[in-house]
């Protein structure tokens, strides 16, 4: 030891900063197909070798191969197609509301679409959902009305919401969709709360959450590590690694050094790391993971390797930040993109029937918006203000009626 | 009915829920097996079984998350924080969460549970075991605060916050689990056997939150407590021979404010007595709101006896706690004031 | 002597305290190479470097327990909490750190740091992005609270409150960001350069904590604000016809009572303004100190125009937003009362 | 998959309870010296078997096994048993201090010393220890006063805290020793901060922390981890895994699941493993973490496995959750008595050696004890209360005055 050697702090750096040339060469993808698909019951110290690979079904030229890909009709891969396309190509025009002033905010999924729809896709329908802010992807493969979603966006007359959440903020409890909260990660213990009651009831239906990968910094995403683990409650946790926290890149979260599924091991949970633009692989594990939950095998902590191919939401501008041209040399391409070079490979869909269909959305987000703005936009509050006071309280309590007086109502 | 310290009346509570509602669960640090570092859930777990009654991770965050999560689910959570002064790591998911879900789900979704958490001082506790920090939870809007000053009522208020659908922070006064404590620390304690709300019904009775209840009538000056300083206001009416009316208030939010308003409005005078730290504590909006409502009835200042703006020194536990005769301090003053 | 708005004049700040004090260092979630989603720490990683000026992991907590290390080691760390609403999963390192380190060590241990918090709504931000919770930091002993209302003040404030060897909150109210916003929301902004405090000397000055400015002189009533709602208060004072003195607190903590009691005892009524909900908010704290101090002075019931015990909500904004025409209302009701 | 499983949830069991017979027969304890002694630049992925591994050095004779074992003279050792045996000495005469109402707290560290006393020999002076509250070790080892630390036990007038603190919360700033909080965790993520501190400075001196396992589960673990991470903070964390947190098992804080070393791998820190009550192999650990640090090589999380042999604190029993012959069976024995072995073996020390110094020791703790207890006791308070009100701020503000006044001073 020297002991006269000068400490230095470490700050990470991205690879590319805006004017430089993003260099994904050194980028180990392992090949599609390369992986074991281990039984769902594996002992998860047997599965540490997953948290560094990357779980990938869908090879270059589209084909699914290896033990991970999974058995999913034509019918259904062509739903999740839609389901993907729809998603976003509402983004895309809700972004242009906002950008007419319509309304406040708007965060798109633009990139990341087979997270939530194939996710959604790979757990029942009864599984409670308790999702961030970039899953909208969830409530449509649900099939929830995207006339419900525009008038929360809107808040209009419409919003089931009352007008009190900032837009994409929904709440569906027909849609097993819990209410988004605007405090990061903070939906992630509260997943695995529900998960350990419907333990408790000897219930059958799981969890699922998510969070981005900045945000697994916060305290909550390690209570819910520790207490899934503790508990072996059954609840799919998800990071959805889009490399970017707003303006950071994933060193800041810890990136540079581990992967985010290599943090499951140390609660001696599976951590099982996929190509999140991959549809099949998405399915595939979200899908082990689901079924793990539901015979007890406890919980699992899924890595969703993807990239924010636009800004962060409405409010911020990527282009400050790192190089316009770095979403376009991404490795791993474009989930809508893959999936349908995948089912046009099995002879399941062309390039007219994906005009068509891109063309039929157009018509009906359209039409769904006509519908949502005839209910009014944010310039058309949604309610009487009376409503303001209601549901802080189950009952409004003798202050806030007084309050709401003294407002006039 | 029977003879109950504090610690016997909440648990009784505990066991009267976990007995009548499948849905009532009960965990927390060291609360399972142990059954509590107070004993508050002792003999629950061996009762009502290991999914009922259970030990938690040390992460009071973890805790009310998880507990929220079983509330969306349907349950009645009921979670204790080992110390209030532990309860600020939770403070994100209290305020944040439990507190907002029902608001900004527009009704979809809400948390339904109740947080005991022992509070207060004079235990030689130190700063980190003797904190009342119910004055912020009254800032946050959407819960529900309480403090029982009885056996009798710790019963039926826990239970009925157990049974409300919004979410309760229930503080439990440590200095009077095992009697009222008066602030006469070098007298000995009478134990809750010798006091008439030691009497506690044996089975399911609510006291419902947001009503106060007058615990010494009086005429001349209005004293609002709760907690341990209702024991101590009640002893300081009795010592100055002024002739107080001491509510205790039980619930801070809802607070009844009905109540204090026509005590206020016959006595003219306040005073008000918490032993939390002063500076925005609950004692000013006790303050604003009596002099809102009776600014023309008030004959003198309202004074308030708290304690000091610092940390809680240990070895200057009785300097700090706001006792009998800081209180006949005021008392006096505000019948020349 | 430069013009610049809240976000320049703050920026102004941390650059002349980087310059001056090597010590200082400046952190938090998306401050490094971007400078911050308000630009507040624009340019300052280029100019003084990675290991000065950086970003950090998305964990409030974190930021400020390795700020308050950084502390002890001898730095003064300013960090960034990205939006007020965000700072309570760092409430723990706060409350039980930060503010009783030099208490709990008989002052051998201390944590000279500056958290700066954008608060406040007003800019559609909906219940996240909204709030003022400035009133639970005043119940903690050990913490200084501060929220300017000008770009003068936002420098001075800043530079004293990181020179200052105890912690400091800084609340910056961000719907003035950009100009002195009065409420009227459907009129255009006035920018900060039009304003004669968007004046602001280029180099080090301070302007001390724990002193209150007259931003109006008035006879009638004492007005008593901070942030944001100065502006408001200006407004409505204006429109009212009533000659209101308007008190800017700027520092709630330590609190220049002094300054309020003088213009109380001259107006005899108190009006008190804040964007934050009403229960328990620093309205409260201020309502019962004005009435410690003025009782015999006051002819009418101080008013509280406040948030509404409610979480902010989007779509009714202007609704909630403490606005002119409430304190005219107010103003008015004093002035009958 | 049987959709129609019921779930349930798993809650944690202990070993043995009161009235059962504690069984470690299938306990896995390495042999002493099986396990390689990597450079101190070993990348983090390449340790990754520490964390599951158990380095020992000493042996059941008491030999020294192995690459781990350090190079100490024997002078070095014998002060460390001597620190080991002071500081058991202490806690047995301050419990009863306690005991005689002399004082209203102790929190004992039997048979968990070679913690603080190796880890301080093993770090250098200068090095900034940021404790939980059973690291008293720490100050003997680094010859701190005895009288202070029971002066501050009394909190009576000579103590340095005032009277404001619960006995045993020491702070010592001349000795590197950070204030010592109620608050389990706190303290973690200040070592982080204190240490990124050092590193930006330029500076050569390191941080050091300790939490119990059960404080693992707080959100401040996983700040000073995921802190410690990114910026490659010169600190070593050490978690004491005595079993116990209070009442709770170690399954409690997912001890069940995974090491507590283990945790560090998601952060892609070293995690090691190592035998608390191994004085010996507890020193070469924690040198090989400082040199770590010391060469900008970052962080290294420590779980030391022990036992907490005697009750959590003077408020607690243990015997109404654990068998009481549950210590007396613990299989990794005494560390006192190992290192005492360990020397006996060499020809370094003798039975009548130990025996001599015990009294020694002993008759030290009386004396100091006797002139700690001449500046009083709880019952004589420090100071005139005035000073309750300095130190909240640097300088009393004028509210504090006036509530001062108030009280009459
Ligand atoms: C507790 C908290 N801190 C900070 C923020 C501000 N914030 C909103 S989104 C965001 C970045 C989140 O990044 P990540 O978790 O990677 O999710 P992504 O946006 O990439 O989907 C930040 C810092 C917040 N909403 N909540
Ligand atoms: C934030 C917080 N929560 C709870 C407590 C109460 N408490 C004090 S010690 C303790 C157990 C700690 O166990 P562990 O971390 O294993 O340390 P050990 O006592 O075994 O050394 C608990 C729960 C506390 N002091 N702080
Ligand atoms: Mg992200
Ligand atoms: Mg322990």
């Amino acid at each position: 030891m020297n002991p006269s050697q000068r400490l230095s702090l470490h700050i990470p750096e991205p690879p590319a900063r805006p004017g430089e040339e993003p260099d994904y060469s050194a980028m180990r993808i392992p090949p599609a197909g390369g992986l074991e698909r281990p039984p769902v019951d594996a002992a998860a110290t047997a599965l540490h070798g997953y948290a560094d690979a990357l779980i990938r079904v869908l090879d270059d030229s589209g084909a699914a191969c290896g033990e991970w890909a999974p058995q999913i009709d034509p019918q259904t891969l062509r739903d999740g197609l839609r389901a993907m396309m729809l998603t976003r190509i509402f983004d895309d025009r809700m972004l242009r509301m906002q950008r007419q002033g319509k309304t406040s905010f708007y965060v798109k999924s633009t990139g990341e679409e087979a997270v939530a729809v194939a996710q959604a896709f790979a757990l029942d329908d009864g599984d409670m959902l308790f999702p961030s802010y970039r899953q909208q992807g969830l409530l449509i493969a649900r099939g929830h009305s995207l006339v419900d979603m525009m008038c929360q966006v809107f808040n209009n007359t419409r919003d089931r919401l009352k007008g009190r959440q900032l837009p994409i903020m929904y709440s569906v409890r027909e849609k097993g969709f819990f209410s988004i909260s605007g405090n990061l990660g903070t939906q992630y213990p509260q997943a695995v709360g529900w998960a350990m009651a419907s333990a408790m009831k000897g219930d059958t239906r799981i969890a699922a959450s998510w969070v981005g990968e900045g945000t697994t910094a916060e305290p909550d995403f390690h209570h819910a590590l520790t207490f899934a683990s503790v508990y072996q409650a059954p609840v799919v946790l998800n990071v959805v690694n889009n490399q970017y926290a707003i303006s950071s890149f994933q060193g800041f979260a810890g990136g540079e050094r581990a992967t985010f599924a290599a943090r499951a091991i140390g609660y001696g949970i599976p951590g099982m790391r996929v190509d999140g633009n991959d549809f099949l692989a998405v399915y595939a594990v979200t899908r082990w993971a689901a079924e793990r939950a539901r015979r007890n095998c406890g919980p699992t902590l899924i890595e969703l390797f993807t990239y924010r191919a636009d800004a962060h939401s409405t409010s911020d501008d990527p282009t400050a930040y790192r190089p316009s041209s770095e979403g376009a040399r991404w490795p791993l391409g474009d989930p809508i993109e893959r999936l349908k070079q995948h089912l046009v490979g099995l002879g399941q869909w062309s390039e007219a029937q994906h005009t068509g269909l891109a063309a039929e959305l157009d018509a009906k987000v359209k039409a769904d918006l006509k519908e949502a703005e005839s209910y009014g936009t944010l310039s058309t509050p949604p309610d009487s203000p009376r409503s303001m006071f209601e549901d802080v309280f189950k009952d409004v309590p003798p202050h806030l009626v007084r309050q709401r007086q003294e407002m006039g109502y | 009915m029977s003879t109950m310290n504090m610690i016997q009346a909440i648990n009784s509570a505990l066991d009267v829920m976990l007995d009548r509602d499948d849905d009532v669960v009960i965990f927390g640090e060291d609360v399972g097996y142990f059954g509590g570092v107070f004993r508050c859930t002792a003999g629950l777990q061996k009762k009502y079984g290991k999914t009922r009654v259970f030990d938690t991770p040390i992460a009071e965050g973890g805790i009310l998350g998880t507990a929220i999560g079983m509330g969306v689910y349907g349950l009645r959570p009921v979670a204790e924080i080992q110390f209030a002064d532990y309860i600020y790591p939770a403070f994100d998911q209290l305020v944040s969460e439990a507190a907002r879900l029902r608001y900004r789900s527009g009704g979809e979704f809400w948390a339904p549970i109740t947080v005991r958490a022992p509070c207060g001082g004079g235990i030689f506790g130190g700063q980190t075991h003797s904190q009342s920090p119910e004055g912020v939870f009254t800032h946050v809007c959407g819960l529900k605060t309480v403090m029982p000053s009885n056996p009798y009522d710790a019963k039926g208020l826990l239970i009925a916050a157990i049974e409300d659908d919004d979410p309760v922070i229930f503080f439990e006064p440590k200095r009077i689990y095992n009697g009222p404590f008066d602030g006469h620390h070098d007298k000995p304690l009478v134990p809750w056997a010798r006091h008439p709300q030691g009497e506690v019904p044996d089975g399911h009775y609510r006291v419902e939150l947001g009503k106060a209840a007058i615990a010494r009538p009086g005429s001349e000056v209005t004293v609002l407590a709760y907690g341990t300083m209702v024991h101590v206001c009640l002893a300081a009416v009795e010592e100055s021979g002024i002739d107080g009316e001491v509510i205790d208030l039980r619930s801070l939010l809802p607070i009844d404010i009905d109540s204090i308003v026509e005590s206020v409005k016959k006595t003219g005078r306040c005073v008000i007595v918490h032993e939390a730290t002063r500076t925005s504590g609950f004692g000013a909006e006790l303050s604003a709101q009596v002099q809102e409502h009776c600014f023309y009835h008030l004959e003198a200042p309202i004074q308030r006896v708290t304690g000091w703006d610092t940390p809680y020194p240990h070895a200057f536990e009785w300097e700090y706690f706001p006792g009998p005769q800081r209180v006949t301090r005021a008392l006096t003053a505000v019948m020349e004031g």
